[in-house]
Parts: structure tokens; sequence; C-alpha cells
């Protein structure tokens, strides 16, 4: 393999490997989001923390 | 009266399944409480959260005089619990098992004998891998290693099961004594008839919930 | 992170959004500046530019598996005094410790390929390398402990306890590598040849350096959001049960 | 605390002794692995020769690594996990005591590896107090990490194919530094055996303490 060849399949793969990583994180935020529908929305308020069970 | 077990509408969460949703019961000294309930009903559940093992995300619990919410390992050295399994090391002899319960908590090995005796289990079985006991000798071996820590609170979990007559009777006996002596007992059983029943206080539970309570007798 | 992100894009708000863009945009001047204006090195030639992605990429690797190990030990011992009960730093530590796996194998995928062109084979047992693998390995594990159903809190603290193992065991790993690939076989470092690094280079080293955290940041509050959305989820499956707890006792009573 | 431990250790060696799955299961199947690698390198007695030291530890890992597993499976399977979280025994009582099992059966284990490797490989040994110090502090390590992951896998269906991935890369540095101490002592290198051999203690002592600290941690779930 050829330098060149070598750096390309490198940044190719690396850009890959990230962008495939991005992608599964927001589809799955996506997906979520979904099932919760407003409800989810609503709940996603800061002070929703405070409603969770105190588990020791 | 002073109160051993009091929860204020206890939620409880196992597993992602709240086994207690809203609890409400105070039990007192020298009581003994039959529990019974439909499978699911949280019978089970009730015992393990009384004796600490499963956190209360909600409500107020105490057992013994512990807020449950802040320490869940203090009262556990005053409870004797027999859960559906047997807390048996089956590879070992009976007596070896039983001298290990009772230095584990902090007893004789002559405590552990007389415990076994009590239970009916003779000087010919100590010798024996628990593993070729029967389901009724297993048991037996599993109630005495609970007797031995002298527990203030016991509860039991179907202690009945697999007991043949005598043996039911013998446990009977057992929690008679025990409550007599001041401590609390508080059992789980479905199969049990209310006639021949020693409990003083039959609770029901329904679906995490307490749904009949027969009040202190 | 206690922005309220909007409904259509359930991880996304404005000021994550900006973040994106701006990482969109740094990714794009980081391949123009590596692969097209930075020179070919004089010893290395075009493998130079392998530097720009391994070197920081191995830099985001350890910064995450660092944030992954304090939030860890904030969540161990610091989750009475947060109402929360720890569940922010629980999270922190799971989408750091992935973000860091992922640029891990970043890490070794050019790792790899730069050594086929530099060393004529893909691998060596360097010491870096060796260490980077084991890294790798160590945080699959954690992640697996990570995935496997349980109790919140529960799951929380048995992960949170393997990343501090793992986090002690990162310097002994560093170490009894670098010792092992000193003490004998001296020559392997050598065949290394790390380039000089000055001007143009130095420079765009330093950018991708930039540019990669701030993928990495954006990676990380994204999946930190998402893991918020799975607990959401189950805490509204785990109230709906309580809710159908409570009807079934009173249609019953 | 050390009665405790010691309460343990004696519970989980007389586990060991009635049911005898070191002595009767474990340690073939180590010897057994010891085979298998000459198949692998053709019974080349120079390469086995070479190989000894790392051989040996791999054996041992794999062999130890079963030996947790019986470990912690003894306590799960009657729930006697329970019956430790309402005893008195306390969380780093029961670390250093199933720790000290386990050591036990690890050197027990290694005492027929050991030979095992010397006949078969064909081995001569230069330096006793090396190889016994590292083969020490080796098993040392292995068994406080050891029982540390395995209380993580402890119970859980996957718990077979969990405890390795989460011991291993722990483990390397030792197999690392195990191997090459045993190399000195076979006089097959004259390296800094004894750096090896003191690293190993020190990976056992910094295991102990996050052991001792965070078991706690581990044993109050469910």
């Amino acid at each position: 393999m050829s330098e060149v060849t070598t750096v390309a399949t490198g940044w190719g793969l690396s850009f890959v490997v990230v962008a495939t990583y991005a992608l599964w994180v927001v589809g799955r935020g996506k997906t979520i989001g979904r099932e919760l529908g407003i409800g989810g929305r609503e709940k996603l308020e800061p002070e929703s923390d405070s409603s969770k069970p105190a588990d020791s | 009266m002073s109160s051993v077990v009091d929860f204020h509408n206890v939620v409880a969460v196992a597993g992602g399944f709240p086994v207690l949703a809203g609890l409400d019961i105070e039990i007192t000294k020298g009581e003994i409480v039959q529990l019974r309930g439909s499978n699911g009903a949280g019978k089970t559940s009730f015992l393990r959260v009384c004796a600490g093992l499963i956190p209360i995300s909600d409500g107020d619990a105490n057992v013994l005089g512990f807020d449950l919410r802040d320490d869940r390992r203090s009262p556990r050295r005053y409870i004797g619990l027999l859960g559906h399994d047997n807390h048996l090391y089956t590879d070992l002899w009976v007596r070896e098992h039983m001298e290990f319960r009772a230095a584990a908590t902090g007893a004789e090995a002559g405590d552990a004998d007389a415990a076994l005796r009590r239970l009916g289990v003779t000087d010919r079985l100590w010798s024996v891998p628990i593993e070729r006991l029967s389901a009724g000798q297993r048991r037996r071996v599993s109630i005495a290693s609970m007797l031995v820590g002298r527990p203030q609170l016991w509860l039991l979990d179907e202690p009945h099961a697999a007991l043949d007559h005598e043996g039911r009777e013998l446990l009977d006996e057992i929690l008679l004594d025990a409550a007599s002596s001041g401590a609390t007992v508080v059992f789980a059983s479905h199969e049990r008839d209310l006639s021949t029943s020693i409990a003083s206080r039959v609770v029901t539970l329904r679906g995490g919930r307490l749904s009949e309570d027969s009040g202190v007798a | 992170m206690t922005q309220v992100p909007d409904s259509r894009h359930m991880t996304a708000t404005t000021a994550t959004r900006v973040l994106g863009t701006v990482a969109l945009v740094a990714v794009v001047l980081m391949g123009l500046l590596g692969l097209v204006v930075s020179p070919a090195d004089v010893v290395q030639g075009q493998a130079v530019r392998m530097l720009y992605l391994h070197v920081p990429s191995i830099w985001i690797a350890y910064g995450a598996f660092v944030l992954t190990s304090f939030s860890s030990a904030l969540f161990l011992f610091r989750s009475r005094h947060r109402h929360d009960g720890g569940r922010h730093h629980d999270r922190l530590a799971g989408s750091a410790a992935e973000v860091g796996v992922v640029f891990a194998g970043v890490t070794l995928v050019t790792g790899m390929l730069w050594g086929r062109v530099t060393w004529g084979t893909y691998w060596q047992w360097d010491a870096r390398l060796t260490t980077t693998v084991l890294l790798f390995v160590t945080y699959l594990g954690y992640l697996a402990l990570r995935r496997l159903p349980a109790d919140p809190v529960i799951r929380g603290r048995r992960a949170a306890v393997m990343a501090l193992i793992s986090f002690v065991n990162v310097p002994i790993v560093h170490f009894s590598v670098d010792w092992w690939r000193t003490l004998h076989q001296k020559a392997s470092l050598s065949v290394g040849r790390r380039p000089e690094i000055t001007g143009e280079m130095y420079w765009t080293l330093l950018y991708s350096t930039l540019a990669v955290t701030i993928v990495a940041s954006w990676l990380i509050v994204h999946r930190y959001r998402v893991i918020r959305l799975e607990e959401l989820r189950d805490e509204e499956a785990l109230e709906a049960l309580i809710a159908s707890r409570l009807r079934e006792d009173e249609a019953q009573a | 605390m050390l009665r405790e431990a010691l309460l343990v250790a004696r519970k989980d060696l007389r586990v060991e002794w009635r049911s005898k799955v070191t002595i009767g299961h474990v340690a073939p199947l180590a010897l057994l692995v010891l085979v298998v690698f000459a198949f692998a390198f053709d019974a080349n007695a120079g390469l086995l020769e070479f190989g000894a030291g790392g051989l040996y530890w791999v054996a041992v890992l794999f062999g130890g690594t079963l030996l947790i597993q019986r470990a912690f499976d003894v306590e799960t399977e009657d729930g006697n996990f329970d019956a430790f979280r309402m005893s008195a025994i306390g969380a780093p009582s029961l670390f250093l005591g199933k720790s000290l099992g386990v050591f036990i059966q690890v050197v027990f284990l290694e005492l027929i590896l050991g030979p095992g490797v010397v006949l078969l490989y064909n081995v001569r040994i230069d330096d006793w107090v090396l190889l016994l110090a590292s083969a020490l502090g080796g098993t040392l390590a292995f068994s406080v990490c050891g029982v540390l992951c395995g209380v993580m896998a402890a119970g859980l269906r996957v718990r077979a194919t969990l405890l390795p991935l989460l011991l291993v890369p722990v483990l390397a540095p030792v197999l690392l530094a195990g191997s090459r101490a045993f190399e000195t002592a076979f006089g097959l290198r004259a390296e800094a055996g004894w750096t090896w051999a003191s690293l190993m203690f020190v990976i056992a002592a910094v295991h102990t303490a996050v052991g001792v600290r965070a078991f706690g941690f581990l044993l109050e779930e469910g």
C-alpha cells in the first residue's frame, strides 16, 4: 500500500467510525424521544431531576 | 407497646418493578404476623425490605428503631431471615455448615448443636453432606441456622413449605416460644389455614399494598 | 446540560446545535489542513498525515477515560449529597467511556495503518500500541458491565467500581508495557521514527487536537442526554406500573 | 476483621475439601493446557523451554478463572450472599477472606502446574528464591483482582463470559511480569527479574486497597 492510500484509508475509516457512532447516538435519542412523546418533552424540564426517587 | 416495624406509604422498587406500592403497616413487639396474598402480592418483597435487602424509594420505614432510608445495615444483626432459598452450603456437612453460621453470627458452636437438636436434626445426620438431605431436612437445617443468631425480628418466607406435619408443628412451637420470649415474628404463608395458624394477626397484601388486616389481637 | 431540548430533536438544544455546526466546520477545516495544506515530512513523507488523527484521538481517549474515572469516584463517594442520587456522575461516566472507546478504536486503526507504512507491519509490540489495545479492551468490559439489565443504582455502582479498578490499572499497564519494551529489544523504539514536529505541522496538530476535542464534547453531551432519555423512559414505565398496581388494587377492593 | 476473614477462608477451603473441584477438575484441566501448548508449538523443545514462564502463567490464569467462578457460584447458588448481608461479617472481611481462600487454592494449583512445566518443558531452575517470590506475588495479585472482578459477575446469567472479559485486561500486567520474572528465574534471560517480581507485589497491594474500600459497594446490591 502506498503512503497516500494508507493515509486515505486511515482518515476514511476513522471518519466512518465516528460518523456512524454519532448517527447512532442521535438516532437512538430520536427513537426514545418519540416513544416518550410530548410527555417526554415536559419531563425534560430541569426540575424533573428532583422528582426522581432518592435511592440510597 | 413498642413498634418493631413501622411503614408509612412505602414504595420499593426491585428489578424495575414496584414491588411495594405505598404500604402502610405497623407491627409491635411480640406479635406473630401471618402475611397472606396471591403470588406477586409483595409478601417476599415486604420481608426483604424489612431485612434491609431492598432499598425503599419513597415513604418512611422504621425497623427496630432504625430508619431504613439512612441505614439499612444496622438492623440486620437483630434480624433472622429465612428466604425462599435455604442459604446452605450444600457441599458442606450439616455440622460444618452450622459451625460456620454460628461463628458468622458470633454464637458458640454449642448453640449450633442445640439449634439442630431443637429442629429434630439428629446427630446421625451431622456428618452428612447437605447435598444428600431431603428438601424437608434442608429446611430444618436452614431454620436452625436462623435460630442460632437469636434474632429479635424473625422474617420467614413460606417457612412451612417442604416441611412434613411434624416439622410444621415443631416450627409453630418454636415461633410461639420466640414470640413469648419477646421476639417478633412475621411469616408469609398462603397455604396455612387460618384456623390452624398460630398467628396473632393476619395481614393480606394485594398489589404491593395492604388489603386486609385483622388488627392487633 | 439542563437546557430544554425541543421535541423534534430530542437530544439537541440551541447550544449543542451550534456546537455541532462548529464541530462539522472544524472537521472540514481539519481535513483541509491535515491532508492538503500541511507539508509532507522529510522522513515520513505523506504518512505523517496520520499523525493529525492518531495523536488527537489517543489524547481524547485518555481524557475521556479520566473523565469516566473522576465521575465514577464522585458517584461512589459523593452521591449521597446530591438530590439526583449521583445519576449525573453516572451518566457522564458512561457517555465518556463510550466516546473514549470509539476514539481508542480510531487510535488503533490509524496506528496500525501508520505502522504498516513506517514499520512495514501492521502491528509492532510497541509500548504505546500495546497499552492502547489493553485499555480498549478494559473499557469494552466496562461497557459490557453497563449494558447488563439491573437496577440503575446497582448497575451504576458496579460500573463505577470497575472504572476505578481500570483507572488504577492504567499506570500499571503503561509502566509494565514500557519496561517490557525497553528492557529488551531496545531497537524497536527507534523504528517508530517520531518526526520532528515544527512549524506548520505543529500548528496543524494543535488545531486537529482542538477539532477532535470539539467533536468528542458534542458526542459526550448527546450520549449523556440519550442516557437520560433512557432513564426517563424507564421511570415513566415504572410510574405507569405503580399506577396500574394501585388501580388493580382499588378495583379488587 | 482478620478473624472474620479467616472464618470465610476456612469455610471456602472446607467447601473445596468436600467437593474436590480444584483437585478433581481444575488441576487436571490446567495440566492438559500445558500438553496442548506442546501441540501448538509442535513439541519444539526450544520454543517450549523459552515460553515456559509465559505458558505457566497462562495456565494459571485459565485454571484460576475457573476457581474464582466456582468460589462465587458456591455463594449464589442457594442465596448465600443474602446470608452474608444479614450476618455480622463486613464487606472488607468477606473480600479478604474470599481472596485468601482463592489464593490457597491457586497455590495448590501451582504446586501441580510447576512440576508439570519443569518436567514437560524441560526447564532448569537457576534462581529458586526469585521463582518462589514471583510465584507468591503473582498469585497474590491474581487472587485479589480475581475476587474483585468475580463478585461483579457473581450470580449473573452471563457470568461465565463476563468474568474473563473483566479480569484478563486487569491481569495483563501480572501475566507480563510473571512471565518475565520466571524467564529470569529459569536462567533464560539476564534481566531485572526482581523488578518484575516486586511489580506484582505492588499490583497486589494496590488492588487489595481498592477491594477493601470498594467491596461494600458491590455487596449491597439487591
